[in-house]
């Protein structure tokens, strides 16, 4: 199983804090991504923001980042207001 | 040296171990810029001239709206339409006569950052969009200054430290690589909530401190607060070999 | 109904889903008594009468010291002596004409409690003494009133929740149970440093946001904030059946 | 292995953010406790104040509670300043 958990406004956007994955044929974060997309319409732009920020066990990663059954994967914007 | 009446003053911040009285001097001795005076500028100002820090720039070029009051605690309903730096500066420099307060009319642009960078020690990343954030990084990237992100919409904020003058130390480029569609989200369009401000801001005043202080100043760490949830997390990233800000370093 | 004034001036918060319209009545129509108005309560109290809390209660019986004003941003040189309540109503009146601040110029006890409790939505202890923090806990368990706990010295900060409506909501107590060796650590012994508050206090100011506009507040969690590695830690905690204070209910 | 980690002033106090012991012998927070105290005089007087506060993996608990391999145990001050 792979922890998905979602941060800051994304929250409110997927209506959604966390889920859990089955892992296998998942082997990227992009891979999430595709699969969390086919959800909805909501989740599929919500998602493949160019802006959308990853990390894998607290390290931030890109999309072509590997995963496996355990890991924790976040998600969350990037903030630039002030 | 300090004077009786400032060790009296300061006496909480020189009793610690880690500030002290030379601590105390680093602060009356630092030259800090802000950018951007608005909900995070406000408060980060504040802390830092009422810390002590000798001199501070701030600079905006944006005038008060009825709407900022209920986040930027420096100014009230007949501050609207002065410019922010202008009446950040006045209010600061009555509160803390110890403090010179410079303020810039203006939004910096990299001309203006040419001139100020080499005479500060470290620079608060306060703005309030994107373009910005990315033209402070690469002038603190080509100028060695150290850079105290903080940023906040909505219920929640981020704080990060840039710090050039440490080979490893990841710049706003490498966690944020730019492109064409940078978040067009900001306090405007999906509004803001005052403390926010306040932890983010707090927390790069915090930064400033420790950095101006010579205590360990944590780079390489996104930290991300989820107001509605009460939760900090702490992101772990690395400077990127091919950043084009600053990887060829 | 928000006049069209109080629209404009609080757009920023009403356009967020979680505040909204009916948010910003909450806040106009509600009572905040802040027990404490120095480092914690100053931050707190600014932010709450600046998003539109429409009674603020504050109280403290101490006189302000030059070596409060590195952290206490609402008082200058000239108001040194003065009492901290009395200054801090005068300077929010003036910011902030759409609250009402009523000065208690006084520490609280039981009867002070006893007569404002009844009165209050949710109370703020930004209180700096251990003696204080379990009084006014225990006046909060019996009136059923909501208690927003910060407490910072040196580095270090801490906040949590208390929500005696709650029946499973633990409360000061069962934290920390009170023994004879009560911990005599405070500002005046350790330091402490500005912006340490500002995080912790506009943690404690969100809080009660959250608490007055319906939105879920998070009880038994220790929020912990250690300013030197510039880490926060969530503890859980239980009520304890057996405290004497909340555990009979 | 049990994982300990300080925070807070006790940081300072004890010259150390975080250490690893043995988990065999220690069943409960104070046996924790117990063996770093043995340290010195510095390590005995912070960890045998009255108001020390104990977690285990992130739940507060009290001195008797057990303790077991994998563990991550935190101790830290109460602060009541403001």
């Amino acid at each position: 199983m792979i922890n998905v958990v979602f941060f800051a406004a994304l929250r409110e956007q997927l209506d959604c804090d966390s889920l859990t994955l089955e892992s296998h044929e998942l082997s990227t974060v992009a891979d999430i991504i595709k699969q969390l997309s086919a959800r909805s319409e909501q989740w599929q732009q919500t998602l493949n923001n160019a802006s959308l920020l990853s990390a894998v066990n607290h390290d931030m990663v890109d999309k072509s980042h590997p995963v496996k059954a355990g890991d924790e994967v976040a998600f969350f914007p990037p903030v630039t207001g002030g | 040296m300090l004077t009786t009446q400032e060790q009296l003053k300061y006496s909480r911040q020189i009793m610690m171990k880690k500030i002290g009285e030379s601590g105390q001097l680093a602060l009356r001795n630092a030259k800090v810029l802000i950018l951007g005076v608005g909900g995070l500028g406000n408060p980060a100002s504040l802390y830092l001239a009422a810390a002590g820090v000798g001199t501070l720039y701030i600079a905006d070029g944006d005038t008060i709206e009825p709407s900022n009051l209920p986040r930027q605690i420096l100014f009230s309903e007949n501050n609207v339409e002065e410019n922010k730096a202008e009446c950040a500066a006045e209010k600061l420099s009555e509160q803390y006569p110890d403090t010179i307060i410079e303020a810039i009319d203006d939004m910096l642009d990299e001309e203006l950052c040419d001139y100020y960078l080499p005479m500060v020690d470290v620079v608060l990343d306060c703005s309030d969009n994107i373009q910005t954030r990315y033209m402070i990084n690469q002038a603190c990237i080509q100028h060695k200054t150290p850079l105290i992100v903080g940023a906040a919409t909505g219920f929640d904020g981020q704080q990060l430290t840039i710090d050039p003058r440490d080979e490893h130390s990841a710049c706003y480029q490498c966690l944020f690589p730019a492109s064409e569609k940078a978040p067009a989200n900001n306090c405007q369009t999906i509004g803001i909530i005052g403390p926010i401000l306040a932890m983010i801001a707090g927390m790069q005043a915090l930064q400033t401190i420790k950095l101006l202080t010579n205590n360990k100043v944590q780079v390489n760490q996104l930290n991300m607060l989820d107001g509605l949830s009460n939760q900090w997390q702490q992101f772990s990233m690395k400077k990127q070999a091919n950043c084009p800000v600053c990887g060829s370093r």
